[in-house]
């Protein structure tokens, strides 16, 4: 197999790839158009499962199993940080020293950290009715945590954030996310089915199975950020080569 | 319809999107990455998308600059300590 | 193109395009400026966006970037002390004036929304606006000036 | 950790959660039984959060 054969083969795999795709482009709906035949049945289908917020449908309930694939993604992600960037045996960890701050910064910091837990929570809560959701809101949490770390020091932070237990609690939102998908199974209709009564809609109990995805997909967001950072942080400000002081 | 709205937007991200390309140091990058996150926000609302807007803003406005400044500080690390007296 | 979006557009193409060209060119203490300049300017946008469309559910967005975009400041100036120590932004009539800005425009989506929770939700996204603006320029013109290690 | 610090931290975490959970109120559009659950256990949850927050900065 030299390199001139193994480039042949990928030359006749790329032009029939090129080919399937140009022949599709052709048949896709004109761009621009008022006819949305895939935007009409998402639409319709989300409003048979009264969920308000049509991308949660697709994302948690037409398209869960892609969501599935996305959480993992991240899950490996973060799996890959923390092993890329543990403490090798060449060196050693700092303790942080404490920071003087300004007054005014260090207030604001304090006070808008729980109003940030407070709009990450609610962001995720409502992802089926307004725009957000478990990813979007469990960035937000995760980055509220942080303000500590930007307001005081990393001691600080390091104090109310115990990595280990943030690690198992995104090992249990992701399982809690399969869990929910195999209940599905257990109730008898398909994997990731929505499978839970729809409810009213336009409330925060719409949707069936839709808000406690987004909830397990919240929780396994925030979690993972804040392991992504921890290590990110202690990279940054607590391990050091042999060489430095 | 709100043409002009959009092309001003559009406008935004195309000029904050080169001007991450041209900016050649890391940490001014990040700066400029910043606001292309923040224009691009707005151009999804604009495209009435308010759920990418939302993924936009709570990544690019906190998480991703502090991932890449803490990075360029690991890097630029040991050389500035030749610089400081320690 | 009603009132609110022609404002919208005004605002985007003359403030946040101001900041764009700010942060792309200059001296590092102008380019942080532009850029906690870049967040305030955005938020009052999407304040008028959201009254534009008629969507109170676009509020969230600007809640969010009220919220968020300081903490992007805070993180710059936080982790740029060193280099930001030899001249420290000194620009305190710019921000002034956009933060006077983000609470006209405040006022005037309050006032368009009438009394009901979500005047009080446009308040808090309003002091959130204001108050991250103020504290991030606040802490890049010396807040961490005592932290050395990050 | 005596009677008069809990006290002081359970008050404070007290006023946190009511002024989070006012907070919350005024973030949601339609107010129903479920909305006011969800709410005052977030608003719990940010409360620790700042009583956390203030205990690690002030050094224990």
């Amino acid at each position: 197999m030299t390199r001139r054969v193994r480039l042949l083969v990928m030359a006749v795999g790329g032009t029939g790839l090129a080919a399937l795709l140009v022949a599709a482009c052709f048949d896709l709906p004109r761009f621009g158009g008022d006819q949305h035949p895939y935007g009409d049945r998402v639409v319709r289908a989300s409003l048979a499962r009264h969920t308000a917020n049509t991308i949660a449908s697709v994302n948690f309930d037409q398209r869960a199993f892609d969501t599935l694939g996305e959480m993992s993604i991240l899950f490996a992600s973060v799996l890959g940080t923390v092993v890329l960037l543990r403490q090798t045996r060449d060196e050693h960890r700092a303790a942080p020293e404490p920071e003087q701050v300004a007054l005014p910064v260090r207030r604001y910091a304090l006070l808008v950290l729980p109003v940030a837990v407070l709009t990450g929570l609610y962001v995720i809560a409502h992802g089926q009715l307004s725009p957000g959701g478990g990813f979007q809101g469990g960035v937000v949490v995760a980055t509220a945590l942080h303000l500590l770390y930007l307001g005081a020091d990393y001691r600080a932070l390091e104090r109310i954030r115990p990595v280990g237990s943030y690690e198992v609690a995104d090992a249990l939102a992701a399982s809690a996310y399969l869990v929910l998908g195999l209940a599905g199974l257990v109730a008898g209709t398909a994997f990731l089915a929505d499978f839970l009564p729809y409810g009213t809609f336009n409330t925060l109990s719409s949707g069936g199975t839709v808000p406690l995805l987004n909830a397990a997909i919240g929780m396994e967001v925030a979690c993972a950020v804040v392991v992504l950072l921890a290590n990110f942080l202690d990279q940054a400000v607590e391990i050091e080569k042999e060489g430095e002081t | 319809m709100d043409d002009p709205l959009i092309v001003v937007a559009l406008l935004l991200v195309a000029g904050s999107a080169t001007a991450a390309v041209a900016v050649r140091d890391p940490a001014r990058q990040a700066l400029v990455l910043a606001v292309l996150g923040t224009v691009l926000a707005v151009l999804f609302t604009v495209l009435q998308a308010p759920d990418v807007a939302l993924s936009q803003l709570a990544v690019g406005s906190a998480l991703t600059p502090l991932l890449i400044m803490l990075s360029v500080r690991k890097v630029r690390r040991p050389k500035r300590r030749e610089e400081t007296e320690r | 193109m009603n009132g609110w979006t022609v404002a919208a557009t005004a605002a985007l193409a003359v403030g946040v395009g101001a900041t764009v060209w700010g942060v792309a060119t200059g001296p590092l203490r102008r380019r942080v400026v532009a850029q906690n300049l870049s967040t305030s300017l955005a938020c009052p946008a999407l304040l008028l966006l959201s009254e534009g469309y008629d969507r109170p559910s676009y509020v969230d967005l600007a809640l969010l970037l009220a919220l968020l975009g300081p903490v992007g400041t805070l993180v710059f100036a936080r982790l740029l002390v060193e280099d930001l120590a030899a001249d420290p932004p000194r620009t305190w009539g710019l921000t002034y004036a956009v933060a006077a800005f983000g609470a006209a425009v405040v006022i005037a989506v309050c006032v368009a929304a009438g009394p009901s929770r979500a005047l009080v939700k446009l308040l808090v996204v309003g002091a959130l606006l204001i108050g991250g603006n103020l504290t991030a320029s606040r802490a890049l013109s010396g807040g961490f000036a005592g932290s050395r290690r990050g | 950790m005596n009677r008069r610090t809990t006290l002081l931290g359970a008050a404070e975490i007290l006023a946190w959660w009511a002024a989070l959970a006012l907070l919350w109120l005024v973030f949601i559009s339609a107010v129903d039984a479920l909305e006011l659950v969800v709410g005052t256990s977030a608003a719990l949850v940010g409360a620790f959060a700042a009583w956390g927050t203030r205990r690690a900065v002030s050094g224990w």
